[in-house]
């Protein structure tokens, strides 16, 4: 079992490296304007940032999706491992290890809740035993997966389909994870868990995430490092523990001041707003 | 029976009014799933009334049933201090309950302004053919209740992206112009299907502030759905805890906080 | 020079018809131009327009080919000639649909530009009553006979003659109507296998034609008994159903094979020197004769018209007029080397159909040829003279078209 | 027995094998649209493009020869030799992969994520394409098609119907045999889709396209694949129909032989386009049987739409079609 | 810097929902509607009129038709040739039937009559959806086609069942048949199309079209905010299938003069529509004239120069005219799956931001 210090001496070996990238969709809407960023091995880097900041838009285009939204990388490099993965198919990246878990889910909804686990296991090459295992074993994080697998997932509750697509992705045994917004419309009971499932695979498996959450509270308990996307733009990064120090992120992302966390009731009159640009 | 004129003080003091809706045993299945079982609970004149519990309690059902699209095998809904017969969710919409969805449900090939008009529809009287000509009729209705959109569109601070078609704004946004097409309606009853899902605090905050706003100026009676807990503490009047199907609590923010139940079954941990 | 458009369908569902008969038109006119130098040594321009037997096409057709001095136009089709009818009657523009189209149109006092000599669909009809009366020793009295027809103004022509003729020799008639494009005629045949007509006569072109015999052979309907229209007998219409369409028979109004002089000149002079339209493999075959025949009777009405006015380089009322005094005689087909290739007539205002003189021939798989059974043979004037009357009045009452040739 | 009852039975065994054959042209359009939610307009030219090629190849016939001639002014029409059946069958095979793979790469892979409505357009723009280059490739003439299948009356049927009934029943033997293969193909094609990782895989890119990819499904490879069976699909189709009829054009209509057995039998569903088949060829020909010769015949086209149509108002996802899931 | 709106401000909301809220665009719809009016008909000759401006405008009217139902309430029907079909024989008949009444008052009617028989086929699609639905509409196409074909009162029991169009006027000015002069067919078919275009850009702006759109977008949803959709479909159908009808009175009475309906209006027609409506672009009342003029013209260019200019055989023109619409056609969709619209659209963005690139 790998302790805490030695995850951090692992961080020296990158895995994805993410240089300086520019997204355009429709040929004419900029979306990111140079976003870099890496994802040290082992790690737990969270990619934090409002609405429309380009969370979405950076996991996409590590994971090749950009395609088929019309959107394409115009500049800037990706790598993973050291290897350019820019420009191949989306499936060889999740050969290689690395998967992504949608936003807004995204099960297959015509497929069972067991078949869409399934479907996750697509790429591996060991055998029903093994991928019968891995199957009880999200069962195991998801026991409510496990009282609907035969229902359809298009029938499923909003949580419950969430919960699909984690378990589908954890099917893949992968090496990197790349997570959008995993804690959208759950339960705070079962925030706790997903993110508690995080930490199990990162310390336990060695799984690596990148992390896109806009419940920047959470995310920063649990990342090791952490970026500040805005509108397109990195506009701060470092270490978790700094960033849930620094007074800009408390104020504005964890929604702390100075006396604790204020009540959402008491933010009624009009705010100032901070911006970086 | 209802006693309507019943006053009603929360825990910050604020009086609220009579009974507008009462839910009635109400139970839901789907072939072997049962999505409610045997619920009552009401909702009072001007509250915020929260509705909360782990994924897959049938909150979303619940809502579902209140607007007419899911029609429970038993139990019965009483709106106004009178049973609603069984109708279409158009007509429930007739009578002046709007919502928001917890999958944003915006109509993804129009812009935001027109999204927003659609909220209007209960108030566009001409008929097609006067339409069809436009000038006239049409137009002045049109020009009318475009003033009433763009109140809601200022009130929400979207003024911005007025024209931009909705498929191309960041989630936020969507939810945000999916809550002034419903406001859009001027509404009785509001409904809020998890209306801060996917946001950060930054944006939670915002929401926070036009929901209570809509509630303290416009009178709205809101239910509402979320996850997150300092919200529903902080905002609602009134919370009802589901699970399974089931109601597990009802009660002021603080009852329902320290009902041992509800802990197990969904807080987890106490949250404060 | 001699304009003529070729309205031709070369793709679509009745290509394969579609494409003989314009190779034959084309090439005709190719032969003359080389081997004569053109008409009264005024060469031919044929302008070929592909119509995908398309009515929309056939206009765009017509409307840019007439700019350029067009004289007659064929275009092979009923839905097209349809069209073309009121438009070509403005513009002064003769029409010939030979063996399709409008058959009133036979009434050249009501149908001045129109000509369908020298056989319509009534006198196929009739024709084929006529082949089968003589089959019976004059009696159909008591028979069944069923008509498999395409369900389309095409198909439904010989109904009211067939009908006027089931009243008159007193047999049976069955419709059967089969809708486009006529890949599935199983309840079709099922019925002529239960009711066992006596005869079935087809009206029927593309792929309905090759279904309906391969469907009889199927049920075993006596092929002997099966006669189509002259739509319905081209080698490619029994070909697909092998030597089971041995048997089969099918109306004419033209010679069939290559057994004629003509051909050794379009051989020399077009085929063997490259200049054939098309691919050049369809010599001799059905379709390709009548497309042949239709150039042909065009090219003589250019003679006739080019004798009556003194010009040589006629313009489209001369042709009209031209076609309008055709007379077709046996030593005039003889010199053009097409001896017997189609009957004996002769054209007048008043009669624009010709004679209507309807042959019979059968289909042998063994060698793969049409044999005749029958000559050109006269059909029941009476009979379809009344219903020309009957159907041109009426078209000419709805026109307000006042009645010409007296 | 009354003579009508016997009649109608026959019928209903001549439309039950009528139903097997248009399930034959559906079963292609259901493996696409289950494997991608495409509407694939051009099965029916593919049907008719896998028997040209079948022909065109059996028979050593030089492809594009008309245009290579007019270009060239040339005279090459064949290679002068003819192939097998079997092993024509095979190249043929070949080509409709190639053909898959094609359309693959320079058509659907562009369009992934795209409305349903625009890849059905699509699909037409590429009937229009394939029906061209079929012609152009092997000519617009008629071609006969033998690949040795037995054709015309079953006489055993024939022999014991008539011991029974005294009237004895028509069967096509090409019929019985399209039955049989039908069969096969059903089986085959059901065990695929259930209960393989490719069926499930299949099934999964239909749903959502963007999902399917990030889970590392690769497109390209599901949708060669099942072009390439629906390709085979359309040979066997082709084959049949193509026997009975010729080759021609017109063999391309009968895709709209098959939609209202896609309606009727489901959209997703494998066996459903079976049962569909069955339903509208028994449904049609009964009543042009019946009512048919009262309105005066060719009721067949609108009958088998009607029927369907009527059938969805109750069930509007089709008898066995994946239920179209309402949710907000 | 050709193309700008800044400093075009509007100061009311009646301004800011007209059709060209931009004043370059006003101005050169104004343009457009002159030439169209007022130079077209002084220079047009048969073949202009009769093999391309005719079917354009024709074919235009019925791509808006199916745009409204297609694009705007999203419901796709194949049975367009059969609504045409409609149209096209109810004006034959109200042409027979009462030969003194202007072709105008027909025209008209038989949009109405058409509209009606739209809804009747428009019921099913309350509980038949997406292609399950566009298939059902075919039951409409083959029956009214098989009906028109098979009951002779429609073709007033002609010999061949074809029905030809008699001569009949407006205002004295001969509109049908062979003598009717190529200006006033035009500018006849003109005034429809204005006329057609009109209605629908009113009917889609406003609260009709929004409520189209809303079931279009998410039927459920929009039933649940207020829309009912028995209501919304329908009345979509009617609008759809009036301008449909109109199509269909025009191009028989009109263009071609006589019918064979099988033919004419068989399915090939209800593809060619769609495809104009898809080509041109999905909600959007310019596509459908993109379209329409995209798919009239196409095919004549083609020939054209293939056969005219290239001197290929006219077969091979033919099959490569297939080969090329279908491509093309593949080629637009991957480009741009909004259609024509779309690419002026998004050209007219770039050209706002030009010199700029973003
Ligand atoms: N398909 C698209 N076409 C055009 N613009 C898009 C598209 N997808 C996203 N955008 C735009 O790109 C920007 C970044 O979007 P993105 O989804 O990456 O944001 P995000 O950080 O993930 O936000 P959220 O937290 O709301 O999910 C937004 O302004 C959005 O409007
Ligand atoms: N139309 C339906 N058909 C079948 N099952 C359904 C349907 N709608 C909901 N369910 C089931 O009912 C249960 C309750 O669903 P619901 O969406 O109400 O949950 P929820 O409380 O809103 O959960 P979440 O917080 O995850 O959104 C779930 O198990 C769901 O699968
Ligand atoms: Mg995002
Ligand atoms: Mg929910």
């Amino acid at each position: 079992m790998l302790d805490a210090a030695q995850t951090t001496d692992v961080q020296a070996e990158t895995l994805l490296e993410v240089n300086n990238i520019e997204v355009i969709y429709n040929h004419v809407i900029l979306v990111l304007k140079g976003v870099s960023l890496t994802v040290p091995k082992g790690g737990i880097t969270a990619l934090l940032g409002g609405n429309g900041a380009g969370k979405t838009t950076t996991l996409k285009a590590v994971s090749n999706l950009l395609h088929s939204e019309r959107g394409e990388v115009t500049k800037g490099s990706i790598k993973y491992r050291g290897q350019s993965v820019h420009e191949s198919d989306p499936a060889v990246l999740v050969e290689k290890g690395v998967i992504q878990v949608m936003e807004g889910r995204h099960c297959f909804e015509h497929l069972t809740v067991e078949e869409n686990l399934l479907t996750g296991a697509y790429t591996r090459k060991d055998g029903g035993a093994a991928i019968q295992r891995d199957l009880e074993l999200v069962y195991n994080y998801f026991p409510r997966l496990k009282e609907r697998r035969r229902s359809q997932a298009g029938y499923t509750s909003g949580g419950e389909q969430q919960m699909v697509a984690m378990g589908r992705a954890l099917m893949s045994r992968p090496e990197t994870i790349l997570l959008d917004e995993p804690s959208m419309g759950l339960a705070p009971q079962l925030v706790e868990e997903i993110f508690g499932i995080v930490k199990d695979l990162n310390e336990q498996e060695g799984v690596s995430f990148l992390l896109a959450e806009q419940n920047t509270n959470v995310a920063l308990r649990f990342a090791h490092y952490g970026y500040i996307l805005e509108s397109g733009r990195v506009v701060m990064d470092g270490p978790a523990a700094e960033l849930r120090e620094n007074p800009d992120v408390k104020e504005f992302y964890l929604g702390m001041s100075d006396e604790g966390r204020k009540s959402f009731r008491d933010v009624r009159s009009y705010r100032r707003r901070k911006r970086w640009l | 029976m209802l006693d309507n004129s019943e006053e009603y003080v929360t825990e910050d003091g604020r009086k609220i009014g009579g009974v507008v809706m009462e839910m009635k045993n109400i139970t839901l299945r789907f072939g072997g799933v049962v999505a409610i079982k045997d619920i009552s609970f009401d909702i009072r004149e001007g509250e915020i009334r929260a509705i909360i519990g782990p994924n897959g309690a049938g909150k979303s059902s619940m809502l579902n049933v209140i607007s007419g699209f899911y029609v429970p095998q038993e139990g019965e809904v009483w709106f106004h201090g009178s049973k609603r017969p069984p109708m279409r969710p158009y007509d429930v919409a007739r009578q002046g309950i709007a919502r928001t969805f917890q999958n944003i449900a915006l109509f993804e090939g129009m812009s935001v302004l027109d999204n927003v008009m659609t909220g209007r529809l209960n108030y566009m009287k001409t008929n097609i053919l006067q339409q069809a000509i436009w000038r006239g009729k049409a137009e002045a209705e049109e020009t009318k209740n475009r003033e009433a959109v763009e109140k809601m569109i200022d009130f929400l601070e979207i003024q911005h992206i007025r024209k931009t078609p909705v498929s191309r704004l960041p989630y936020g946004l969507k939810k945000r112009v999916e809550l002034a097409r419903a406001l859009a309606a001027e509404p009785k009853l509001l409904l809020l299907d998890e209306p801060m899902a996917g946001m950060n605090v930054e944006e939670k905050e915002d929401m926070s502030r036009f929901i209570l706003d809509v509630n303290d100026e416009f009178g709205t009676t809101i239910a509402l759905i979320e996850h997150d807990m300092g919200v529903v503490m902080d905002l609602s009047d009134r919370v009802v805890v589901m699970d399974y199907g089931k109601k597990i609590g009802d009660g002021t923010p603080h009852e329902v906080r320290n009902n041992q139940e509800v802990i197990d079954a969904y807080l987890g941990v106490s949250h404060d | 020079d001699l304009v003529i458009p070729d309205l031709s369908y070369r793709t679509g569902p009745y290509a394969a018809g579609g494409i003989p008969f314009s190779d034959g038109y084309n090439d005709y006119f190719t032969l003359l131009n080389e081997r004569d130098g053109g008409i009264g040594g005024v060469p031919v321009r044929v302008i070929e327009c592909e119509t995908g037997y398309n009515t929309e096409k056939g206009v765009e057709c017509y409307e840019s080919t007439k700019g350029e001095g067009a004289l007659v136009y064929q275009p092979l089709s009923t839905g097209i000639t349809y069209q073309l009818i009121p438009k070509v009657t403005a513009d002064g523009i003769p029409l010939h649909t030979m063996g399709y189209g409008r058959t009133s149109a036979a009434n050249g006092k009501v149908f001045s530009n129109v000509f369908n000599y020298p056989a319509n669909y009534w006198n196929g009809a009739s024709g084929a009553i006529n082949y089968l009366l003589g089959e019976n020793g004059d009696d159909l009295s008591g028979k069944k006979i069923a008509l498999v027809y395409h369900n389309s103004a095409y198909g439904k022509e010989p109904i009211r003659t067939l009908e006027t003729l089931a009243e008159k020799h007193g047999y049976d008639l069955t419709l059967l109507p089969v809708d486009h494009p006529g890949q599935e005629q199983k309840s079709q045949w099922l019925q002529i296998r239960r009711e066992k007509p006596d005869y079935v006569i087809m009206w029927g072109w593309g792929v309905m034609n090759q279904v309906a015999v391969q469907e009889a052979a199927n049920i075993r309907f006596p092929m002997e008994n099966f006669i189509g229209v002259w739509w319905s007998g081209a080698e490619f219409d029994v070909e697909p159903a092998g030597d089971k369409a041995t048997g089969y028979k099918a109306l004419t109004f033209t010679g069939l094979g290559d057994d004629y002089p003509v051909y050794d000149d379009l051989r020399q002079y077009v085929a063997d020197a490259g200049k054939a339209a098309g691919a050049g493999d369809q010599l001799g075959a059905v379709q390709y004769n009548r497309g042949l025949y239709a150039a042909m009777l065009a090219s003589e009405a250019i003679k006739t018209a080019q004798e009556m006015h003194g010009v040589a380089d006629i313009d489209a009322s001369m042709m009209r007029d031209g076609m309008e005094a055709l007379e077709m005689t046996n030593a005039k087909m003889d010199s053009l080397g097409m001896a017997g290739f189609g009957p004996e007539f002769s054209v007048s205002c008043e009669n624009h159909g010709g004679p209507g003189l309807v042959g019979v021939v059968q289909w042998d798989a063994s060698t793969g040829t049409w044999n005749k059974l029958q000559d050109f043979m006269p059909t029941d004037a009476e009979v379809i003279g009344a219903l020309i009357a009957e159907d041109s009045a009426a078209y000419a009452a709805e026109n307000n078209i006042s009645q010409r040739c007296e | 027995m009354s003579e009508q009852l016997v009649f109608a039975m026959e019928v209903i065994l001549n439309g039950l094998m009528a139903g097997v054959l248009y399930a034959l042209v559906a079963l292609g359009f259901v493996l696409i649209y289950k494997a991608s939610g495409i509407f694939n307009y051009a099965q029916g030219v593919m049907a008719l493009f896998a028997a040209m090629t079948l022909v065109g190849i059996m028979n050593g016939q030089v492809p594009f020869a008309h245009v290579i001639n007019a270009t060239f002014g040339t005279h090459v029409y064949n290679f002068g030799w003819t192939i097998p059946a079997l092993l024509a069958i095979l190249l043929t095979m070949a080509v409709m992969v190639v053909l898959a793979w094609a359309v693959q790469q320079f058509v659907m892979r562009h369009l992934v994520g795209q409305e349903p409505i625009i890849l059905f357009m699509a699909t037409i723009g590429l009937a229009y394409f394939l029906e061209g280059v079929a012609d152009l490739m092997w000519g617009s003439e008629i071609k006969t098609l033998d690949v040795g299948l037995p054709q015309g009356i079953n006489l055993w049927l024939d022999e014991v119907t008539f011991n029974i009934f005294g009237y004895g029943f028509f069967i096509d033997n090409l019929d019985i045999v399209a039955t049989v293969i039908a069969a096969l193909l059903v089986g085959a094609l059901v065990a695929f889709s259930q209960y393989t990782k490719q069926g499930r895989a299949m099934r999964a890119v239909a749903d959502d396209h963007q999902a399917a990819l990030s889970v590392g499904i690769s497109l390209n490879f599901i949708w060669i694949m099942v072009w390439s069976v629906a390709g085979f699909v359309a040979l066997v189709a082709g084959i049949m129909w193509g026997t009975k009829s010729g080759v021609q054009f017109s063999l391309s209509l009968i895709a709209l032989k098959a939609l209202p057995v896609l309606m009727l039998g489901g959209f997703t569903s494998i066996p459903g386009a079976i049962v569909g088949g069955l339903i509208i060829g028994v449904g049609e020909k009964l009543f042009e049987f019946a009512i048919g010769p009262m309105v005066g015949g060719a009721t067949e086209n609108w009958f088998a739409y009607v029927l369907a149509l009527i059938f969805l108002v109750f069930r509007p996802q089709g008898l066995f079609g994946e239920k179209i899931i309402e949710r907000v | 810097m050709f193309y700008r709106e800044a400093g075009d401000f509007k100061v009311s909301y009646r301004d800011d929902s007209q059709t060209f809220p931009i004043k370059f665009d006003r101005y050169r719809y104004y343009v457009v509607l002159a030439v169209a009016f007022g130079i077209i008909p002084f220079i047009i000759n048969d073949y202009w009129a009769n093999a391309l401006l005719l079917p354009f405008l024709i074919y235009a009217i019925a791509a808006i038709g199916l745009n409204i139902l297609v694009g705007y309430c999203g419901q796709v029907s194949l049975g367009t040739g059969g609504f045409m079909a409609v149209g096209a024989y109810a004006c034959y008949k109200l042409m027979t039937a009462f030969p003194d009444v202007s072709m105008f008052i027909h025209v008209l009617l038989a949009g109405g009559i058409t509209a009606i028989v739209g809804v009747l086929f428009g019921l099913p699609s309350l509980r038949i959806k997406g292609f399950y639905l566009a298939v059902a509409t075919l039951a409409a196409q083959f029956f009214l086609v098989w009906l028109f074909n098979r009951v002779p009162w429609f073709y007033n029991y002609s010999a061949s069942g074809q029905i030809n169009a008699p001569e009949r006027d407006v205002f004295g000015i001969i509109i049908t048949g062979p003598n009717a002069p190529a200006w006033a067919t035009y500018l006849f078919c003109l005034i429809f199309l204005t006329l057609c275009a009109i209605l629908a850009r009113n009917l889609t702006r406003g609260t009709t079209g929004r409520t189209w759109m809303a079931i279009r977008d998410m039927d459920i949803a929009a039933e649940i905010i207020g829309v009912n959709p028995l209501k919304a479909k329908l009345t979509a159908f009617a609008v759809s299938s009036f301008f449909v009808g109109i199509a269909g009175a025009l191009f028989f009475a009109v263009y071609l003069g006589a019918v064979e309906v099988g033919e004419v209006f068989g399915i090939q027609k209800s593809f060619l529509v769609l495809f104009m409506v898809i080509i041109g672009g999905l909600g959007s009342i310019f596509g459908s004239f993109a379209g329409a003029a995209f798919l009239v013209l196409l095919p004549v260019v083609l020939k054209v120069v293939g056969v005219d200019v290239l001197g290929w055989p006219t077969d091979i023109v033919a099959h490569l005219q297939l080969v090329i619409v279908g491509a093309l056609i593949v080629m637009f969709l991957i480009l741009e799956p909004h259609g024509l619209a779309q690419l002026w659209r998004v050209a007219k963005e770039k050209l706002r931001l030009w010199p700029f690139p973003h």
